[in-house]
């Protein structure tokens, strides 16, 4: 989510986002299973419970929550300034590439192959629509991951290509 | 059928709509701050264009085009604003092979010289303001042309819109130093310093013609729309029909409509402007729309029918085939309601929506693209919802309708005009609507209240 | 004029708004459950009757007529249901000064009795289901007259009402037990263990006649609404025009409306209920209701009326003028949204409303009380809100924009029918309307779709 | 608020009840201030402080906050199971007498006057409607602190009628 600039504002308690309305590349970084909500949801304990996990969460951009346990499903979004917002885990930290346009993805298959170093402002391949064609760049100098879009693919502006670890 | 939907907010909400009630595909596309917006929830399916600024996003032919390709899309709709009257764009998806819900690029790019425009409706027999016959060679020209004309007088840019690039001139001794300052004003915006002359009619009524052609320009006008109540240029109220139009005068004013379309070659939804004079029956041509307008909704409340479903079926080649085109007593008026502080000189306005109910019941529409908790930013125009009311009582019961809708309303985060909507129809003057007023209207009731 | 709506809900938000768009003064009156709910905040002034069973609420004639007298209401609106069709009420109300905006007290007291307004309708010369002419002396008398009338057969309580109190007998052996389990039904219901037997009629559809009469007695009846969609004799879904009435036939349904309403000496709004026969002409009448009627937005919405006005105008003496009374090819259907669970057996359902976006944008109109946060309790009716849909598209446009609109709807917190009109608006049998069905067919359906 | 058993939901951030909208007689007992609060409003820090401050409160029936220093007036809204719910403050407990119907009220002079001493079961007066009249019965033993309507005046079911320190 590091790239998402719309990322200014705090609301609490926005109505599930799921299915076709959720926005295709969100990251669901909070995962911690509340236990104990069996029955009917109590919606202040759980609001209070996110909202103290998440308030020293320094490196959080988005908060997304949905509890169908109930017969009402509620979801808790949380949405922060996305000053610094890498995916980290268990001490290892983690950086999205993103895809500077829309187009069709041409990947270099040796730069992407799992396990590659890579350095910042390396190109990792192209992004051709229709009047331009746009290098992939890479934010950050890591180690490749995980490649979240094949070859040839049609891809949008900003859709998370490549997992590095940094 | 799929169709590209090359706009955001209320009115790609709109088109999505009729997307859907006719059983088609709808593509999204978006600039990422509109990531998480209505349109892009609704539609089929959705392509990020770009970042924010419009040039990397919605005006962005190359991506709009690329996004076509990928999604499969067969159509594109333009919507208003952004590249709806853009020929190039027009011509762009017809050269890719796409259906352009809107006139073909040829016939934009004639129409694109407003000079040149009036005088074909001219031609056609319509009456236009009094003024230079096609565009101005120099200053020289411009100064006999207003003699001849009569003071005050309009210098416009032929390739202006949208109200911008017009300089009033009261005397000759301001002639050449408006001439230079619109030419390289012109030249600035859009390239081409080309500019005419027109005379400046004070006290009119801004009254507009909604037509419907076919491929073969077989069609038909709509009761009109005013849309007198403005803030520079700008419309803030519109309403159907005009409260200041006999019958007689109607019937020629339509007809005006339908022939100056017919002129211009349109062959989709377009919109004539006329400037409608006190004698309540002398009206001019102004200028032609060749999109949907964001005040389409009053003509449909007032007739019961659906133009954007029209706009697309004409452009998939269906034949035109009469629509009810008046409605007895029935009135309908539509409030803009934008993120803008009346307060504080409608100074646009961000936030989140923290709060918001809509009005409803009998003879309420409301068109928004706003959900509780969506963020509102100053990107791209201030519009955030409208409303419309209307009511088989006439003008009354449509004043009425939207006074209570207003009360209704709850829309929390940021500012908007419904403070000011809530005052204007709880006016007597503009409510009561039995005395003519112009299109100074609301900035001399604005200046009365302190508003701005 | 200031008026008190003795109602709650949905119903008291619609009376609202009439009487802010009639500019008259609204009251409201709510028990302790209702304290926060949209029509308190909506009127000019509420007052709290009682705690929330109805007879200490919205059922208690005393504590409303004090509420009345403390507010200075000149007017009571009372809805449907409660004390609406309740003559006592209405004849309080009239002893206190106050104008009852329904019938008479008188003439609802002549129409409690079923069997005898049956009768009343007969000598207008309106066909009526055949049967037993008035009310039944004994069981033999009804086996007399089930001989003569043919088996199936109901018993039906002549102070019964809305579908409640009617036993079905197939065969003679069946008769004398079903006479006296429905006479000690009919007796604890309502304290009058009076019969009256009429043919089982099978695969037919309800129509029915919404009318608009004045004081003296002129009026007109207005398209047919068909409820045939129908579980346990409750309406889930209504549309206008019936899909299943030729012209001919609609003329000559409308004028048997008038007439049967005009016989019952009805002077305000009201609706005459027919079950039309799979032939497509033969209607035969079934009740009289004298309220204003939970589907009167479909008549609304297809004729651009407001039934709601002209009720209150009409009770506050307006004489009668003809209204558009029907509508080319329009078409106009509505979906009632109840807290109920489809999958468990149409259980009630409670909750607070913890999400809620209504659909918006043409021809949709939503009718409810509920706003973000509302609480929903068990201890009325189940009616959250009413979604309808309108086009000038004909029947086919009505669904698929209220197949649209349902796709917008967010409602969260409890469970509601929405999901099965999804479903239904869906089904290619029930969406084409093409193949007659009967008011059995959404039983049939739930069965077949496993949802009960 | 101890009559209204209508308070059985939690709901968080519920949209702003003000004028005509308000409940006409909510108790809004919590009144501390937010400092330090400044132009914009960060909605989750505000619900937060709101949050940990009522988490305790066993006597809570109701909680509203509103906020309209910003551009955007904001609204809290917590209402709990209102097993117990006699407001108090600085160690004082007091009680509300309700008004048992709708109608005229009539009070006894005496038993209502400052500072007199009422017993549970007592009854202050009546409230008269068209076909009944109910008598005022005093909840709870306590001493008259204020007169909350006056003497003739119409009131509602349930309205606030006279306010005990028990």
């Amino acid at each position: 989510c590091s790239s998402l600039t719309y990322l200014r504002v705090c609301s609490l308690l926005a109505p599930c986002q799921t299915g076709a309305s959720a926005p295709k590349n969100w990251e669901f970084i909070f995962a911690r299973t509340l236990t104990g909500k069996k029955g009917k949801i109590k919606i202040m304990d759980l609001a209070l419970e996110v909202l103290e996990w998440a308030k020293d969460k320094k490196d959080l951009a988005e908060v997304y929550y949905e509890n169908k346990s109930g017969s009402a499903p509620v979801a808790i979004r949380l949405v922060f300034d996305a000053a610094s917002s890498a995916p980290s885990s268990g001490g290892k930290k983690f950086a999205y590439v993103h895809s500077p346009t829309i187009g069709a993805l041409a990947l270099n298959k040796e730069k992407v192959a799992l396990g590659s170093k890579v350095t910042a402002g390396d190109s990792l391949g192209q992004v051709s629509g229709d009047k331009e064609m746009a290098q992939i760049t890479v934010p950050l100098s890591g180690r490749v991951v995980e490649v979240l879009s094949r070859d040839g693919a049609g891809v949008g502006f900003g859709e998370p290509l490549v997992l590095l670890e940094i | 059928m799929k169709v590209l939907v090359a706009n955001r907010g209320e009115i790609a909400v709109r088109v999505i709509r009729a997307l859907k009630e006719m059983d088609f595909k709808s593509v999204a596309v978006y600039s990422e701050e509109d990531r998480s917006s209505s349109p892009v929830a609704m539609a089929d399916e959705a392509w990020c264009l770009g970042a924010s600024p419009a040039k990397e996003s919605y005006l962005n032919i190359g991506r709009i085009l690329t996004a076509a390709r990928l999604s499969g899309a067969q159509a594109v709709h333009p919507g208003y604003g952004f590249l709806s009257e853009n020929d190039v764009f027009a011509s762009a998806c017809e050269d890719a092979g796409l259906i352009f819900i809107g006139p073909k690029g040829s016939v934009m790019a004639n129409l694109a010289n407003k000079a040149e425009t009036k005088r074909l409706v001219k031609k056609a027999g319509v009456s236009v303001i009094p003024g230079s016959e096609g565009p101005l060679g120099n200053a020289q020209e411009a100064m006999t042309q207003a003699r001849e004309t009569g003071y005050p007088v309009l210098l416009k840019a032929s390739f202006g819109g949208g109200g911008r690039g017009i300089y009033l001139v009261r005397d000759e001794g301001e002639l050449s130093r408006a001439y230079q300052m619109a030419q390289s004003q012109a030249n600035a915006a859009v390239g081409k310093k080309e500019l005419y002359l027109e005379k400046f009619l004070e006290n009119t009524r801004h009254v507009e013609v909604q037509v419907a052609l076919d491929i073969k320009s077989q069609g038909q006008a709509f009761v009109e729309r005013d849309c007198t109540i403005q803030r520079r240029n700008q419309k803030l109220i519109e309403e159907s029909p005009s409260p200041f139009l006999g019958e007689q005068a109607r019937a020629k004013l339509l007809e005006a409509g339908l022939r100056a379309a017919q002129a211009c070659g349109i062959s989709t939804l377009a919109t004539v402007e006329f400037l409608l004079m006190s004698d309540r029956k002398t009206f001019y041509f102004m200028e032609i729309n060749k999109r949907i307008q964001v005040e389409h909704p009053v003509t449909e409340e007032l007739l019961g029918i659906d133009l954007v479903q029209l706009q697309i079926a004409l452009a998939m080649g269906q034949r035109w085939a009469p629509v009810a085109a008046k409605s007895d007593a029935r009135h309908a008026i539509e409030a803009r309601i934008n993120a803008e502080d009346p307060a504080h000189n409608f100074l646009p306005s961000e936030g989140v929506v923290t709060a918001c109910q809509w009005p409803g019941g009998p003879g309420i529409r409301v068109d928004t693209y706003l959900t509780p908790y969506s963020t509102l930013g100053v990107s791209y125009d201030s519009l955030a919802a409208k409303i419309i009311a209307s009511s088989p009582h006439g003008r009354s019961g449509a004043v009425a309708r939207m006074r209570r809708a207003l009360g209704e309303l709850k829309l929390e985060g940021f500012s908007t005009t419904a403070s000011l909507h809530q005052e204007l129809f709880a006016d007597s003057f503009f409510a009561g609507g039995e005395q003519w007023f112009s299109t100074r209207f609301l900035e001399e009731w604005l200046g009365r209240r302190k508003f701005n």
